[in-house]
Parts: structure tokens; sequence; C-alpha cells
């Protein structure tokens, strides 16, 4: 579905990322796990086009995504839930909501998206009419994922959503992740939160300095011993 | 590096020297100074020295900011003048025994009286003028006549109505327009001439001065000869040039029963003045405004409410003087419209300069200077003669915009249309 | 002897809050590493010890002084430096500028600047820069940039010298002479607070390591301590492993 | 002097609704695109030419020459923003401000010197023939022109609050605003988003330039004045907050008015800009925005 | 190095040298006037660059110390204060002004900052107009003379230049543009930021006063309101970026550039040239956001790019050669 070919990153002259070569199959959980500063955010905003890779070849469905505007990625089906969740705090959670289907595709199903999306969070029901910035972080997460999901995509990629979140909804979150992959959701997840995530995935790939350093079945790689050493040496 | 770079800035400053040194594009005459032992002319045979090409004069004009329109209009009186005289060859100039054509260099200021000033020098030095033509509006005047005196260069101005910098003892600044004591006093007597039934006058006055050297001092005399003349000065208040809202002013003249008002706006001022007058409902039977009605576009941007608004002009195209008739066909082909207000004095000016020179019979500034002072002839604008302080003796015409056109109503003798009063 | 004591010290942002009672010391000559994961509350404490953040309450002493909410620069010239997680350096001047600024206001400032210069110079050969003294940052590599964040606060002669995130991204050769780098600086007689994120990091040079989670210290002990402790291993990897 | 005072109250407010409509544009473009356009006042200028040119020559009301005021402007507002601006778009925020600064000021040059061109440096203005009707509430008096800025900027605040809060290019525009990047990644084009307010911005400098020409009267040179009041009362009412520029320029009209009724008219220019650098020390937010902002 | 700095050291006194002279060979007032107009411009250009250039901050209210300075020396001249002591006190005037709006200025940053120096500009702008809206007149006007007026300008440019020169070299210059460079980072150093761009402010506002104060002697007649208005902060700064702000020659060459090409302009294509102008300082803004100064050192890297492309193709050319000759 999605396959990375050779990527090397810059960030004005300087290389974030080396090499990298990863795929995510239909239906998957993909995890990418790593330290702080291992070029984990980077990957992802060069995915959804924010940032342009200075070689290698980027491919989802088929196309040749690497050098498209973010918006025609996201309206190919990819959605990214980007760091922190980055919520339009100024606005209402409904408006958040519909703002996830702009793209045309998702704009025709909006309302029965919607109603999955509430159905997969109940608590942002309650809350449509309020104003995003005065959410908790979990709810602000929630908001951040429910609105990545309006747009319908066929691969969502998450950075980072237990950040900031305390451990029973990191659980939670983990939970409803799951959740969604049941449903016929593919997704790749970007997490230091190590166990969960690993628990979680099908597969992951450890992500160190900018290069791929390991790979394997999810709950293989917990084992692994560079996993331990790249956190706690 | 930084020593190539030195190296730049030194080329740089060398080609401002070069530029500064080469003169401007328009080929300067080298204009030789009138010897002073001129020959005595006789009969026979008069050995003439080479005469200049042209006489060099120089101005300094508002074409653009807010004295734009003013001066738009003093450069076509100026062109026609000029265009005028040289068709006929020049003035003669005694001493060269030819008639040599005037040139005029003139620069816009963007209304600024620094860039006005620096014009003027630049003119002065470049072209070696013989004579400076005024700008418009008396506080540009005000900058430039100090530099007509610095550089001893007779200087003629109109469109500026400013006594006082006449009593600064200039002795080169020539200005034949009405000043502001004549405009005071002939608003009261050309009002009492005009409406000779004392209870149909108005009584009450409202005076919107502006803050200008200018304004403070017309806003005074009109203060002062009012009482005189029959009248109360009601409501007397000072605003900053460039207000745009005189909604307190026109209240509180409203809540003092004012009904006349007097002022001396820039033309945008005048135009939010009459607009919210009639916005907040005050209807004074007589309006002047020295300045602001002098635009062209006054009757188009003010429509009802600027009609029947009265002001001192200097001139009017109805006037029967001669040569009027030949200015307005001319004005007619190039603008579609009589010659504006400040055409025909500045068509005067260039007049009372080429008599001056031909009088003088030199290009010498002071023999020129003195030529002037001592002028006594008919122009475009009438019989002109210069007081000592440089002030002129010349007609004050009142003049009165009706239905989007300026009519002249007094003296009665010029007159081209009746006086509309009170104010509809 | 306590160079630096921190007592009860709390900060919030809006609701929440950052740092929660925090207790901690640091003695003369130690280097102690600061670790925890993402928003634990490491840099923020970081931000409040060199006065970049005023603590809502608590004390912080330094050197027998209270230097809780001081403007910044006066916290440096007390002698107290700092580098930024992400490097910060004057983009258009050459490396020896850079140091050089520090050497002039900082500690013990020298207002001549030949002699400033001069000094820079050495500190730049102490980190191994020497050679890119007259080199623009903008073409200076990651590695160097982080030496040169490093020589500038060397440069301002702290007594404590706070390292925030130093060895994010750096690979194990670079680590490694990072880690010599410190050691070498530990010689001249200046205390280290490393702040990092990742325990492997702190646990070659560190004396002492303290452990943050949401705001708070949850553990407190010797690296091989640290890397064991039940908490520290449930914070970064999960329950399970612990 | 009571009903005195509430004329001047009220004339203040109705011109302050001006005030806020010129600072409208200029707060849309800056809140969205971060651009300080400093030749926003000859926007207006432009705006006022083509209201008075389709008046004189077309014998169109000036109200009813609105619609195609806006066209004129929201087209010029968008060649303007892929010609020059859009270089700019992409530098960090504080220079990007700026540099379209000063880009700004090169293009005021400019547009003054073109429309001096075109339009003569003449005063020209609006005078229908229905401006000095008014009707009186309480011995106040209410004239349809100085009337009718409220009326058109309450309009246009409408319009401009339900194309921003209830269609999708103009919940894009505010997504875009708060943040970009998460924008773009839910599929909006932000490059049309910047172009589409600039134009917008510069649309509403038109529909100010009509009901200054109407009330007022229009130059070539009058563009800094405006763009003066406009940046005055954007940063009362908060960078960037729509209906705070509202209130920014009525709390300034009121202040200008109220110092002419107390103190002179001489200062109430002064007493705005008083007014302001107090704001700005005191709440450098503005009056009306919230600190993260 | 110091081979370079010989020879900047001789072209400076040949340029100094040279405009010490002009006035005595060159007798054309508007030669002069033109010259003084340009030393103004770098006069304030170069006061701007202090504060806008070297310490960041983006000042729109120049024209205020430009205008205090004037009104300040004119005022006392006028009223019979001995000139020299007249013209001192224009610039010090300014430095008190900068002293009492500095603290609270300071506090602004960015777009607000650079708003509101430009509200204050124009608030003076306007209360100078409303208290003294008479036109100032040259009190001595029989015996104005230019060239002392020439000197005066000449020796304040100088010393600003110079100063300028200094200060960046000094401790206090490295500071500011530390500051600029990134106030976090120069604080954590030991800066106090505030202090830096207080002397920054208090520099600039002097020069920008002694401008003015040599405006006031130069101008015969002018408005005490008209140096306080915004053209006298943004030609400067125009200047300023059109040469390339935070560089000593910057604003120098800025100002020779702008007066210059103002003036052929005017002089070739008339009506249109503040259009052209315009359009040319758009483009430099966008295209080169160093200046002119930039375009001089992408020549330079140019060149030296060049140069050694060549060595390397020579140096191949070479080893081509010898193969060559074995192959021989």
């Amino acid at each position: 579905m999605l396959n990375l070919e050779n990527v090397n990153i810059f960030y004005k002259e300087l290389q974030a990322i080396w090499s990298v070569s990863l795929n995510v199959q239909k239906g998957e959980i993909v995890a990418l796990i790593g330290p702080n500063g291992a070029g984990k955010t980077t990957l992802l905003r060069v995915i959804s086009g924010l940032h342009r890779c200075a070689s290698g070849k980027i491919d989802f469905l088929g196309r040749q995504i690497e050098k498209e505007a973010p918006e025609k990625i996201v309206e190919y089906g990819l959605s990214q839930v980007p760091e922190g969740g980055k919520i339009f705090t100024g606005m209402s959670v409904l408006e958040n909501l519909e703002l996830g289907a702009f793209v045309k595709r998702a704009r025709k199903e909006k309302n029965q998206n919607l109603e999955w999306v509430y159905e997969i969070f109940p608590r942002l029901a309650e809350r449509k009419s309020q104003q995003a910035g005065t959410l908790s972080g979990g709810e602000r997460q929630m908001l951040a994922i429910g609105r990545a999901l309006m747009s319908k995509p066929q691969l969502l990629m998450l950075d980072e959503p237990s950040f900031g979140l305390a451990p029973i909804l990191v659980e939670r979150m983990f939970e409803t992740i799951e959740k969604i992959n049941h449903e016929g959701l593919t997704i790749f997840l970007v997490e230091q939160n190590v166990q969960s995530s690993l628990e979680l995935a099908h597969r992951a790939y450890l992500l160190e300095n900018g290069r791929i350093v390991g790979e394997g079945k999810g709950k293989d790689l917990l084992t692994f011993e560079s996993v331990r050493s790249s956190y706690l040496g | 590096m930084k020593a190539r770079m030195s190296i730049m800035a030194l080329v740089v400053i060398i080609s401002l020297l070069l530029a500064s040194c080469t003169p401007a594009p328009t080929p300067t005459p080298v204009a030789t100074q009138a010897p002073l032992e001129t020959q005595a002319p006789t009969a026979t045979e008069v050995q003439y020295p080479p005469a200049p090409e042209y006489i060099e004069i120089g101005a300094s004009i508002p074409l653009t900011g807010k004295f734009g329109s003013l001066g738009s209009q003093v450069k076509v009186g100026y062109d026609y003048a000029i265009a005028d005289i040289n068709a006929d060859g020049g003035v003669y100039v005694a001493e060269y025994g030819t008639k040599i054509p005037l040139r005029l260099t003139a620069y816009d200021d963007e209304s600024d009286p620094t860039k006005a000033v620096s014009n003027l020098e630049k003119v002065f030095t470049e072209n070696n003028v013989v004579a400076y033509l005024g700008g418009a509006a008396s506080g540009m005047h005000a900058a430039t006549t100090a530099i007509a005196e610095k550089n001893k260069v007779p200087y003629l101005g109109v469109s500026f109505a400013w006594w006082n910098i006449h009593q600064r003892g200039y002795k080169y600044l020539f200005s034949p327009f009405p000043k502001s004591p004549d405009q005071a006093r002939d608003v009261f007597k050309a009002l009492n001439e005009l409406v000779p039934t004392k209870e149909e006058r108005p009584t009450n006055i409202a005076i919107f001065q502006e803050k200008t050297d200018w304004g403070n001092e017309l806003g005074g005399l009109f203060k002062a000869d009012a009482g005189p003349a029959g009248y109360t000065v009601a409501y007397y208040a000072e605003y900053a040039p460039g207000t745009t809202d005189f909604s307190t002013l026109i209240m509180e003249a409203q809540a003092a029963n004012a009904d006349m008002l007097l002022g001396m706006p820039n033309t945008p001022d005048g135009i939010a003045i009459v607009k919210q007058a009639a916005e907040l409902g005050w209807e004074p039977k007589f309006i002047m405004l020295v300045r602001a009605p002098d635009a062209a576009t006054w009757g188009e941007a003010t429509g009802t409410a600027g009609d029947s608004v009265t002001m001192f002009a200097g001139w009017h195209s109805g006037e029967n003087f001669d040569g009027i008739a030949e200015i307005n066909a001319k004005h007619q082909t190039d603008f579609s419209r009589p010659a504006d207000i400040l055409v025909g004095p500045a068509y005067a000016c260039v007049q009372i300069l080429a008599a001056g020179i031909e009088k003088a019979g030199t290009l010498d500034r002071d023999a020129i200077r003195d030529a002037i002072a001592a002028t006594e002839m008919m122009t475009v604008m009438g019989n002109v003669s210069f007081n000592a302080d440089g002030t002129g003796n010349v007609l004050n015409p009142l003049v009165q915009w009706q239905d989007g056109k300026m009519e002249l109503v007094w003296p009665a003798d010029q007159k081209t249309a009746d006086f509309v009063y009170p104010i509809p | 002897m306590q160079l630096l004591t921190v007592e009860k010290l709390c900060k919030s942002f809006g609701g929440l809050k950052a740092i929660n009672n925090l207790d901690f010391h640091v003695n003369e000559g130690e280097i102690v590493g600061i670790i925890g994961p993402n928003g634990s509350g490491k840099t923020t404490s970081l931000n409040l010890l060199t006065g970049f953040l005023k603590p809502n309450s608590g004390r912080i002493n330094f050197r027998g002084e209270e230097i809780g909410g001081l403007p910044r620069h006066i916290v440096c010239q007390k002698g107290i430096a700092r580098t930024f997680q992400l490097c910060k350096p004057f983009m258009d001047f050459t490396a020896m500028q850079n140091v050089m600024v520090a050497r002039a206001y900082g500690r013990k400032p020298s207002a001549n600047l030949h002699i400033a210069e001069k000094e820079s110079i050495d500190i730049l050969e102490q980190v191994g820069l020497g050679s890119k003294a007259g080199i623009l940052v903008k073409d200076l590599r990651v590695m160097e940039r982080k030496r040169l964040e490093l020589a500038r606060a060397l440069a301002t002669k702290p007594y404590l010298l706070l390292l925030d995130e130093l060895m994010a991204g750096l690979n194990l050769t670079e680590a490694d002479e990072a880690c010599k780098l410190i050691n070498q600086i530990r010689e001249s007689n200046i205390t280290i607070i490393m702040v990092e994120h990742i325990v492997k990091a702190v646990t070659c040079v560190s004396d002492r390591i303290i452990v943050f989670n949401m705001g708070e210290k949850i553990a407190e002990g010797q690296p091989e301590e640290i890397v064991h402790n039940p908490k520290v291993i449930e914070v970064y990897l999960g329950k399970s492993h612990a | 002097m009571l009903q005195s005072l509430g004329q001047n109250l009220v004339f203040g407010l109705l011109v302050g609704a001006l005030y806020g409509l010129v600072a409208l544009g200029l707060s849309l473009i800056f809140g969205v695109t971060k651009f300080l356009n400093v030749a926003h006042g000859e926007l207006v200028m432009f705006g006022g030419y083509a209201s008075f040119y389709a008046f004189s020559m077309l014998g169109l009301d000036p109200f009813l020459s609105i619609p195609l005021t806006i066209i004129i402007l929201f087209v010029l507002g968008a060649i303007l923003y892929r010609l020059v601006f859009s270089r700019t778009i992409k530098l960090p925020e504080e220079s990007k401000i700026k540099n379209t600064l000063l880009v700004a000021f090169g293009l005021s040059v400019i547009f003054q010197n073109l429309a001096l061109r075109f339009f003569t440096a003449d005063e020209r203005g609006i005078t229908t023939s229905y401006f000095s009707q008014a009707f009186t509430l309480g011995g106040v008096r209410f004239p349809l022109p100085k009337v009718a800025i409220l009326v058109v900027t309450v309009i246009f605040l409408i319009i401009l609050q339900l194309i921003l809060k209830k269609t999708y290019t103009g919940k894009a525009i505010r997504a875009t605003t708060q943040n970009w990047e998460a924008a773009s990644l839910m599929g909006i084009d932000i490059h049309k988003v910047y172009l589409l307010s600039f134009a917008m911005g510069a649309a509403l400098a038109g529909v100010a330039g009509t009901l200054v020409a109407v009330n007022y009267s229009i130059q070539p040179s009058m563009g800094l004045g405006w763009t003066m009041k406009a940046l005055i009362v954007m940063v009362l009412g908060g960078l960037g907050n729509i209906p705070g520029t509202i209130i920014g320029g009525l709390i300034l009209g009121l202040t200008e008015s109220t110092t002419s009724f107390f103190i002179s008219s001489n200062y109430r220019e002064v007493a705005g800009l008083v007014l302001f650098l107090l704001v700005l020390i005191f709440r450098p937010q503005g009056l009306f925005g919230s600190k993260e902002a | 190095m110091k081979k370079n700095n010989i020879i900047k050291l001789i072209l400076i006194i040949v340029v100094v040298a040279l405009l010490v002279v002009l006035p005595l060979v060159i007798k054309n007032d508007s030669t002069i006037n033109l010259v003084i107009l340009v030393l103004l411009y770098i006069l304030l250009a170069s006061s701007w660059n202090i504060l806008g250039g070297y310490t960041g901050q983006t000042n729109l209210g120049h024209a205020a110390f430009f205008g205090v300075g004037s009104l300040t020396t004119r005022l006392l001249w006028v009223n019979g204060v001995p000139f020299l002591l007249s013209f001192l006190a224009g610039g010090v005037v300014a430095v008190i002004l900068a002293l009492i709006i500095g603290a609270p200025a300071f506090k602004l940053r960015g777009v607000y900052f650079a708003i509101g120096t430009l509200a204050l500009a124009q608030m003076l702008n306007l209360t100078v107009g409303n208290i003294l809206p008479e036109m100032s007149y040259n009190p001595d006007l029989a015996n104005y003379q230019l060239l002392p007026r020439y000197y005066l300008f000449l020796g304040l440019t100088l010393i600003t230049i110079l100063t300028a020169a200094i200060l960046v070299k000094s401790r206090i210059g490295l500071g500011m543009m530390a500051v600029r460079e990134g106030e976090d980072a120069a604080e954590s150093l030991g800066i106090s930021a505030l202090k830096h761009k207080l002397i920054a402010l208090s520099i600039s506002a002097f020069f920008a006063g002694m401008a003015g104060a040599a405006f006031a002697y130069y101008h015969v007649s002018f408005y005490y309101y008209m140096p306080f208005g915004s053209e006298w902060t943004f030609d400067p700064m125009m200047m300023a970026y059109i040469g390339g702000t935070g560089t000593i020659i910057g604003p120098i060459i800025g100002a020779v550039f702008f007066v210059l090409l103002k003036q052929l302009l005017v002089w070739n294509v008339g009506e249109y040239h503040l259009i052209i102008f315009g359009t040319l300082f758009i483009l430099i803004v966008l295209f080169l956001p160093g200046g002119l100064v930039e375009i001089w050192q992408k020549f330079r890297t140019f060149l030296t790019k060049k140069t050694k492309r060549r060595k390397k193709v020579l140096l191949k050319a070479t080893i081509q050669n010898e193969d060559g000759i074995q192959r021989e």
C-alpha cells in the first residue's frame, strides 16, 4: 500500500534520514519506533508532502507521491494525525471534524462519517459544540484522530498518539487504534511508547539516527535487544 | 573582501561626483551675465553682445500631493503665457538688441516645501534663472520666497493670499494676487453691496480657521473686520489641516446660531466641511471658503453641498480684459472648459515678468526686479501695480459656484451671473 | 558540598502542572543526568534554573544565593550556562564570534576583545573546533554545531553547565566523542547537569541520575540502579518489561 | 450641550464603523497570511476611484456599484498576491512581516503615482442626490451617508463572518490561520487560501473606498492616512480578530469624537494615537486579542 | 589581510579627501546641495542601521528623532542661543526622547514595535504641527553660506560612520549583533538584551538628532513638523535595505544609489520616475534580500568558484595529458 524506497531527507544542508526503505501492507498496523530525534516525525512529514525528500521514491496505492502537494495526498486517501494533534483550537469540535472531511471525496459522505467517528469517540459527540481549545489532552487526541478519519482515509498515519496522555488514556487510545484497524483501516504508527505500540503492531521498524536499525514482527521486536539498548543502553 | 567593497564604494562616489557635474539632459545655455558697461546705443551702428538662446525662468510647482490640483492650474497659465510670448519671438532685450524666447524649467515638488526649496536651488545653479515663478498655496510660497530672497532672484507668485510674508522686508517678492486684508475687507463690502437690505443679511459669523500661519492671519482679519462692517463673530474655531471630521465644529457653530461661514480650508477639508454641514442640517445663508473651491473638480465632488459657496479667486474666466478670450479658447480645446481660476493670474505673472525684462532691457536680476517693482500695466487680470511690500493692487472678484459652474458675482461691472442669496 | 539546591519547585502553564513540588540537589564537581520521557518536565525545569521561566513557587539556591526568577543574563553571569535542545547559534556569525560573545559577556567577562578572541580560540580548540574558527555557522555540520553550542556555554566560565539533549541525534561514534568531551569538561572543575531523553546517553558519564515523569521526580540513583529500576523501565518500555 | 454630545458620540460611532471596515481587510490579510500590507490605503483609494467613475461615467449609484468595486479589487488583490506577495509566503514570520512591509511600501509608491497619471491630482468625491437627507432621533441627526457606513459595515461583517463560519472555504481560511500545517493535512490547498484571503481583503478595502468617496473625498495621496488608521484599528482590535477589528474601529471613532468635543478637534488624531500606544504598552495583544494569537 | 587593510585605508582617505576638496573645485551650488542631500541620507540611513540593521529592531519612528533634533536646534538657534550649543542640544534631546520611550517600546516585539514606533513619530508630527504651525525662517538669511553647512554635514557623516564602525567592532557592538541573531541565546550568554537595545537606540537617536540639527541649520525655511514626516523614516530605511542592512558600507551605498537613481529617473523619465523607482525597490527586496552588497558578495563567490573550477579542470587536463603521453 505504502512503499518507501531509499528515501533521503535533508533539513537545510543537514541530512536527517538516510536511505530509509519500508512498506505498509493493506490492513496492517505498522509501527515505527525510536527515540527522540531519530527522525520519525520528519519521515511522516515527507510522506504527507509537508517536506520534500532529496531522493528516493514514495509510492502510495501505485501512485508516486513524493512530489505531490499535501492536499493531493490527502485526496488519494492518506491522512496523518500530526504530533500533538494540532487541532484547530479556535474552532468547535464539530467544525474541526467537518474540516477533516474537506477533501471532495469525503465531503459527500460527511454525515455518514461523522456518525462513524462519534461511534468510535462518543465523547466527541457530547462535546461537539464546545471550543476545541477547551478540551483535555485526551479529548484533543481523540479529536485529532477523529478529524483524520473524517477524510475516510485508506491509510492513517499517527504521530505519537500517546504523547502527554495519562497511562490509562494511553491504554484506551491503543484499544481504539486496534478497533479502527479492525474496521479495515491500515495504520502506520509512530511511537515512543515502545511497549504498547509493539504489542499492538503487526510489524515494526526501529529508527535510530535517521536509519532503520531493526525490523520485525511487533512482538518479536519487543524482545529485540537493540530496542532496549536504544532506550536504556 | 572588504577592500573590494570599498573600491565599489569609491566607484559609486566618483560616479556620483561625475553625475552631479554633468549638466541636466536639457542642454543648459551658457547664460552670459549682462555686461555692466553697456554701451550707449548709437543711432548708426550698435555692437550687441551675443544673445543667450533663452531667457531662463525657474519654478517649483506642486503638481502632485495635496496642492496638486492648484499647481496644475498654475502650470497651465505659465505654459500658455510663455507659448504666446514665444510665438511672437520672445521678449525684446535691449542689451542684446533682439527678442529672446523664454524657457521655463519647472519641477514638481509633491506639495512638499522642502522639495520646493531644493528645486529652486537646482534651477538657480543649473539653469542660472533670471526669475522665479511661484508654485501654489501660501504654505509653499512661504518656504520658496526665502530662497528667492537668498539668491536675489525676482519671484512672482500667485495662488497665495498670505499678506504677512510680504512684511518680512523681502525685496524680490511680488504677488499680483488679492491678499488677506483685501479678502477680509471685501467679503463684508461685497456682502453689504450684494444684499442691500440689512435685515436680510446674515449676522452671526462662524469662522473655521485652519491652523496654519496664513489661516491665522486671515482668520484674525475676518474677526477684526466683522464688527465695523456690522457683523458678529458668534463662533471661532481652529482646526489642523488634514482634519477629516468637522462635525464638532459644525455642531458648535450651529449651537451658536451662526448663519454665515468663513474659512480657508484646502480642498479635501473644504469638501468635508460642506458635506458634513449638509449632513448635520446646518444651513448658513452665506459660505465663503477662500481656497478649497479653487479646484476645478469642486462642483463635481460636492454636488449640491458645494453649490452657492463663494470665494475670492483672484481671477475668473468671465472677466472682460484683453486676452482672456484667447486663453479660454485654448483651455476649451485642451480641457473642454474655460480657463480655471488660477490660469489667469499665472498668465499675468508671465506677462508682468516679460514686461519687466523688456523695460529693464537686460537680464540682470536686480534691474528686472526694479522694473517689476515699477509695474503699472494691463494684464489678463486687469490693471496691476505693486506696493512697496510686493503686494499687488489687483481686482478682487467674488466668485460663486452655481450649478456646478463658477460664476463671477462681484464687482457688478464684471459679473457673469447674479449672486445667489441666501443659499437655497 | 551542594552547589545547587532545588526545593519544592512548582510551575504550571494554564491548568497544566509542568513541574510539581520538585526537590533535588547537585553537588560540586558532579555530573548529574536528568532523564524522562517527552513531556516529563525536563526542559521546563532547565528553563526555571536558567531564568527563562519564573517559578510559581519554590526555591532555587545556587552557591548560597536564591536565583529563582532572576533575569536570564544575570543567572548566566552568576555562573550557570546552558545549551539548547535545538541549537541556537548566531547563524550569521563565525564560530569564533559565537564564542567571543560568550567570553565577552558571561561570568568574569573579558572586556578587551583581543583577549576574548585569544581565549575563544583556546575554548574552540578544547571542543575540537580549532580549525573551524573562521567558518560561518551556516556551514557547520550538526555535531560541529553542538560542539560550538558547548564551547559557547563554556566560554561564559560557568560553575554549572546545563546540557539540554546534547546527545540527541548523534550516532554511536559521535556520542562517544561527546562523552569524552563531557568528561574532559568535568576535569576543569565544572559541574554538569545533562538533560536527556535516552537513559543510555547519560549512563556513560553521570555520577547520578534523576528520573522525571509527569513533572515529578520518580527515581534517583547511580546509573546501574536506574537502568534496572522497575519504575524507570515502566516509564520507558511499559509494564511487562518491569 | 447634552444633545450635542449625543450627536458627537453618534458621529464618532458611525465614522468608527468606517475605520473598522477599512481595517477589516488589512486584518483579514494579516491574520491569515501575516502580510503587513501597508499599501492597504492605496487599495482603499482604488475602490474609491472605481465607484467614483462608476458614478460619474455610468451614473451608477455608489451603493449599487459596490459589487463592481468588489470584483475589480478582488481581481487586483489576486494579481498582487500572485505577482508579488506570494514570493514571500515561505519566509519565517518575522522576516515575512518585514519584507511584505517593504514590498507594500514600494507598491504604495507605485500605486500613488499610477493614480496620479490616470486619475490626476484633483480631489474627487461622490455626492448623491440624497446625501443630505437625515432622520432625527431624540434630537440627534442620522445623515443617510453616515448611517450607510454602519449598515454597509455590518452587512460586510456579517457576510464575512458567514463565509468564515458557514462555508467550507471560510473554514479552510480559519483553519489555515490557526495552523497551516494541520490545514494542509486536511487536504486544504493553503496557497489557494492565501490568495483568496488576500483578494478578499483587497475587496473589503474597495468597499471601504466607496464609503470614503461618498463621505469624504478621494485623491491619489490619500492612502497613507487610511493605512495608518487601519493599522491602529487592527492592533486595537487584536491582530486578525475580525469582530474585534470593527469594535476597535468604533473605539477609535469614539475616542476621536469625544476628544474633539472635550478637548479640541486639533488633537483628535493625536488622541487616537495616544490610545493606541497605551494599548500597545499595557495590552500588546490588543483589546480583544487573546495572548496566544 | 594586512594588504587589504592598507588598500582600504588608502581608499577611505582618498574618498574623504575628494569630498573635502569637492566644494573648492566645483563651485556649483546645486552639486554641493546634491552632495549635502546624499550626506544627509547617509547620516539617516547609517543611524537607522545601528538599531535596525545591527540590533535587528525594525524602527519605523526614526523621523521622531530627526524631527526632535531639528526642532530643538532650530528653536534654540532662532531664539538666540549660540549655534554650537543649539546644535549639540539637537542630538542630546533626541537621546533623551530615546531613553524615555525606549523601555516601554522594547516591551514590544516585531510588528508591534514597528507599528508602535510609527505611531509615535506620527503623534509627534501632529502635535508639533498643532503647537508650532508657523514656518520657521532662517534668522540670518543675508549671510547664508553653503560651504560651512557642507562641511558640517561632511564632518557629521564621517563621525557617524566612524562611530558605527568602531561600535560594531566593540564588545557592545558584538552584544548588539548577538541580540539580533537570537535574543534567547544572547541572554543565556549573559547579555542583557534590553540594555543593548537601549544603547543602540540611543546612539541611533543621537545621530538622527544631529542630522536633524544640521538640517535645521541648512534649511532656509521649513515647517517645524515636517522633519517628523514618515518619509524621513521610510526613505532612509529603504536606503539601508537597498544597500544592505547590518553592514557599514550598505547604508552608504544605498543612500548614494537611492538619491542618484531618483535624480536620474527624474531627469530621464520625468513623471514616471516614482513608478519605476518603486518597481526597482520591490525587485531588490524580493530578489536581493541582502541588498546591493549581496550582489557584490555573490559576484565574488561566483568568481572564486569559477577560478577554483578552472584550476580543477586544468589539473584534470594535466593528468589526462600525462596519461596521453604515457600511452604514446
